[in-house]
């Protein structure tokens, strides 16, 4: 164990953090859920990103990336974080399909899709749950028949986050007849296909962050399949996984938003309830404690070690942490916590709704726990 | 010593629930929503007209001079309905602030009359826009206006049925009417708040149990599952333990003594606590629709976020009940004790 | 709605406050659980208390008791605790059993059993659980078989609370071959009775406050049976409901510790953590919210209604209420926390250990819940 | 920047594992209740033979030199057990503290020595009868004596295997080692207490999972009910993420500045939080057999109480933890920061 940088992640720092100083838009853009407007400045600033080679730094280079290791990976996202720079807009691809790609594509799908993901060309959005699926997923009903070298696709998908504004997707479908986990396929398609209507969803801010969509004969490539046919609910679990796991919730941003909270507290200490430090204190304990977990993981990754069912117990520390922090924002906050935020100010209120998701998506923190009983603790089912 | 209602007070709840049951539905809200309004003239009109304008306004002002704990069993089913018209903040708190002091100002002509109120604890002040009187906290004087005598700046909240304002003012613009019972004020304020606190957390209760009966996943309905289960029997025990304490708080509001004020800082703390839990339990029983601006179950945690902390923080509150434990006797005979009987 | 107490009712008040001025003992009793001396000095004190008709202030002056309403136990309920009068000994009798013996009992069995029980001279034990029947206490084993007018009774009962030093104790037996909830019956059997033996277990604070049974042909008279012959489950669940009701948790118990906090933390708190003085204010508020809670059942049950799903909420409400108030005291006392406190003292320590139980017995929170969501929301089950 | 264990550390540790597994057993723990007592001479022996009391004592003192992450490692497994013998305050804080003012005091001739600290911060002092030197604080320096050189009161603890004294002495009967590094004795003690607390976790969850396993009740294993379930995976998580901020707590202990004080600190405050936890999900899980005396469940909680509160109480190591937070910079690339590059 040795807890120091080398002189080299040292230096990679010094750059990461000059290039952002240079590059990192002054004004807060709007968000990329709120308008068009928002969504389309923060394809822009992906190709600013890009610019620079730092889309996805963790990538293979033939891919669109920059072939750094985890650790440099995690010191690029604390230096991406301490910039305040935007909201990754491609998040569903760049961490969620991509690293799914990066295990189960062909060549020839990785050189297709990552490139154009990496540098925020294509933006993706994920099409997973549908009315009567949500955290049962092998419920889903829509269909994909193969018909020559083309998929039809045929569906009601819903909740599918950043489909208001996004160019693909990528979502389950089934062979007509199957159940359950059997006979699904993962497949992409472009969200401007003919046969697609996608309708905005509010979220409880007012954004449009999700979308439903219907799929009317839509007719994709066989090619847009990843991984062999009836594979889907395997590659989905994987997903799955990635989602929860490492690369979504780094931990830089609940560090950033820890200290931002200090900072909140020594603004408004002397007109705040004193016992309130202790939970600004812990909210830095907490993200302390995500960060050093995560390191462990990453140095665990780099040995050759593979991610298990810690990704649940990552995904139930940081929603609830998330929770915590901002609900002491608030609290700090008081009368005041109800209004909403001038543009450009830290927006804690909004932050705190979006908190409460955290213990909703990516697999409700009652499914983690029922996978962290069975899984890490070998309770019966 | 009887803790029950009478069958008065029943029959105004019962009346209360109807009205706003039916007026107040889920297709009011959206429509609401959509128009970006936060008042309903019909409503209100019915609402004037059932009387719970005047309710606990004094009959030296045309009002019916009932008294705290009836309001509080209305204040409950607006609570439930997450109802946007100021009828708690108008009636219950401004309107017999401002007939305590001039029980003959042209608004109690009107019942449909809203007085708003700005006290120095509030940054801003609700309805004051279409108010026919702002009654204003200055160094322990209430002073009042017309909106059209001050300055107000529209504030957005969080709840899009608050319809709120920053206000700035010149005494030379308003008419003083000498010191009043700001204490009273915020007795009422927090009691009345933690009545719609007890509605909010029980209507949270109840959209998520009736979701989770017709919802399935996994072949069964979700209710059936004990972690569902047991996030919703957990914000209803805290609601059945709010309740009584609601109730006594309203009844005792007109001690004016260091337990009464206590009794309504508690009321608030634990009613809004529970209307949050109640609400956070709801949302993730939803799931991703508890999410969504379709399911109507944000409307009562932002009500929920917004009671919360107006109109005193909970730390504001719990320093007051320190005061009580710390400076009366405490103990088991001292439950319905009185300041008096100590001194 | 009217929160005063009547001229008569004050009068009461004062009554009873001199009674116990002039006969609560001075010093603490010895545990009643701890050793056999400690549960004599608790009967005798159950004597004392008879003396003054004080033994079981709601029951009919027939049954040995004094006739008054709820209010008024309530009241003499603030006055004992506010007195740090001895813990009743009986508890099992005059709380659990004696409710019950007063809805299903015949007035035969009430003039044999009551009185006694109320004047302390037979002391209860209860005797539900076996090995394999905690929760689920429909899965008892334990048999009684009527010989004549006599049942035979065998079985292994555990965790009988009192039954190492009790007289008596009532429990559920089924038929030979019966199965589930059918053919079972309460019944009652002396702790001396040939073929009874028992052996204390201690409890995780060194006390003997339980007992394994073992019944080996045990003959008790058919009186021994309360209500029909396989009524027992339904009794049974009648009882639960008292045990976690109303009589067993006086709302005094939990106000007095709450004011005994207040005191230490006004003892100490000019070494302590200030932020900890909202938990002690929190403390006072639960008490508060649950004596206001037992006075509207109070009323209601004296205007008629009848005691339903609330006991539930109850239980998991002073439960939950118990171990945070003991918590509290533990971080007051700091690096002393962990000291057993000199005999006489008010010891936090082992109350904290004992509150820690609250959650599990008398029906475990858990089952209280599902009772919650099923009966009081509807939910399926 | 490497967060993963040495072949050799790893190699300490399953050693540790494997033989305090193997004899300190439940039968062991129920014999020495039995016998009233905490202290078991063979398994002491062979603590000592495998020199875990000589690893982190100077090899100037006569021991192995190596560093507090060794340590920490062995008193996870001692935490694992329960262990009664002094292993972690003697070989973990006593030892190095006194090596570090009197490498050539004579207990450092024999490894079995027991080496008793009496920190100003704690009012009671453990194992100090069986000591062969008892280190005391006193205006910042260190005395050390021998037990008939004080006065020792028995102090009864709730956990039936720590043996507590309150000391009284006097400077004539003690000899003044000078200044001490006081802090440090504290951080090792923060930090090794934490490491008992993690094992303590670990072991309390363990034991619950293999009675969730067997127990049935309603036809079914307990541990199939989500309740049980979701008790112990929360349980788990808490270990999870305390495990890291152990290790790292260990690893930086040497640098002495306000960052690695705040993360001992923090690894106390969250290791023995999860073991509360974990202890306290485990007598739920076990029902009515957690709550007796038979199951050990019990030895894990109260171990958890004591140290929670012992060599500083969670509010002390919160205010030192507010000194880094609101002294030094904060944010996403501080993690590793130390105070002189801050300077």
């Amino acid at each position: 164990m040795d807890l120091t940088y080398t002189p080299e992640q040292n230096a990679f720092r010094a750059e990461v953090r000059s290039w952002l100083e240079a590059h990192v838009p002054k004004g807060k853009l709007e968000h990329y859920d709120a308008t068009r407007e928002g969504f389309e400045a923060h394809r822009a600033w992906e190709a600013t990103l890009k610019s620079g080679d730092w889309g996805m730094v963790t990538w293979p280079k033939e891919y669109g990336g920059r072939g750094l290791d985890l650790i440099q990976w995690l010191i690029f996202e604390e230096e991406y974080y301490r910039a305040g720079a935007p909201g990754r807009v491609n998040q569903n691809g760049i961490f969620l399909l991509g690293p799914t790609l990066m295990e189960f594509g062909t060549h020839e799908q990785k050189q297709r899709f990552l490139p154009p993901m990496a540098s925020g060309e294509e933006i993706w959005a994920q099409a997973w749950s549908e009315p009567q699926a949500g955290s049962d997923l092998a419920g889903v009903r829509a269909t994909a028949v193969l018909e020559g070298d083309e998929y039809v696709l045929n569906g009601h998908k819903i909740w599918s986050s950043r489909a208001a504004f996004a160019d693909w997707a990528f979502g389950l479908f089934r062979a007509s007849g199957s159940e359950r986990h059997k006979d699904m396929s993962l497949i992409f398609f472009p969200l401007d296909a003919p046969g697609v209507t996608r309708n905005p969803i509010r979220k409880i801010n007012g954004h449009v962050g999700f979308a439903e969509i219907f799929l009317d004969n839509v007719r994709v490539p066989a090619f847009n399949r990843l991984g062999d046919e009836g594979q889907g609910w395997h590659i989905c679990m994987a997903t799955a996984g990635f989602e929860r796991g490492l690369m979504l919730r780094s931990p830089a941003r609940f560090q950033e938003a820890a200290a931002a909270l200090a900072a909140l507290w020594q603004r408004r200490k002397n007109t705040c309830d004193p016992a309130l430090e202790g939970a600004v204190v812990r909210a830095h304990v907490n993200a302390e404690s995500y960060a050093l977990n995560i390191y462990q993981t990453a140095s665990r990754l780099m040995a050759g070690a593979k991610i298990g069912a810690e990704a649940s117990t990552n995904k139930i520390f940081w929603s609830e942490m998330d929770i915590h922090l901002h609900e002491t924002a608030l609290a700090i906050l008081g009368a005041e916590a109800e209004l909403v935020t001038p543009t450009g100010e830290h927006d804690w209120l909004d932050d705190y709704i979006f908190s409460l998701a955290g213990p909703i998506y990516a697999g409700s923190n009652e499914i983690q726990r029922n996978i962290i009983a069975e899984r890490m603790l070998g309770l019966p089912r | 010593m009887d803790f029950t209602l009478s069958d008065e007070q029943q029959m105004f709840a019962d009346t209360a629930r109807t009205l706003l049951g039916d007026t107040c539905t889920p297709d009011h809200w959206h429509k609401l929503m959509e128009q970006g309004a936060a008042f309903d003239a019909a409503r209100w009109a019915q609402i004037v007209e059932n009387g719970f304008t005047a309710l606990i306004v004094p009959e030296a002002a045309g009002g019916m001079g009932l008294g705290e704990l009836d309001f509080a069993l209305i204040a409950i089913e607006a609570g439930y309905v997450a109802l946007p018209e100021p009828l708690v903040e108008s009636a219950g708190i401004g309107a017999p602030l401002l007939a305590s002091l001039a029980p003959d100002h042209p608004p109690f002509a009107d019942p449909a009359a809203i007085i708003a109120v700005a006290p120095a604890i509030n940054p801003v002040v609700a309805n004051a826009d279409i108010a026919a009187a702002i009654v204003i906290e200055r160094d322990g004087h209430a002073f009042v206006a017309t909106p059209d005598q001050v300055t107000l700046t529209p504030m957005e909240s969080i709840d899009p049925f608050r319809r709120l304002f920053r206000i700035t003012w010149d005494e030379a613009n308003a008419t003083d009417l000498g010191p009043a019972d700001w204490g009273l004020a915020l007795d009422r304020a927090a009691v009345f708040s933690a009545a719609m606190g007890l509605g909010l957390a029980q209507r949270a209760v109840d959209l998520a149990v009736g979701y989770a009966k017709d919802r399935n996943q996994f072949g069964k309905p979700i209710g059936s599952y004990q972690a569902v289960k047991h996030h919703l029997a957990s914000a209803q025990t805290a609601i059945e333990f709010t309740r009584p304490m609601v109730l006594a708080a309203a009844a005792e509001v007109a001690h004016g003594d260091v337990q009464s004020r206590a009794r309504a800082s508690q009321a608030k703390i634990v009613a809004l606590e529970a209307a949050e839990q109640a609400a956070r339990a709801s949302i993730q029983v939803h799931g991703a629709m508890g999410y969504s601006w379709e399911v109507d179950v944000h409307l009562f945690l932002k009500r929920a976020l917004a009671l919360k902390q107006s109109w005193g923080t909970p730390a504001f509150h719990t320093s007051r009940i320190a005061t009580r434990v710390f400076s009366q006797p405490v103990g088991a005979d001292q439950t319905f004790a009185r300041e008096n009987e100590n001194a």
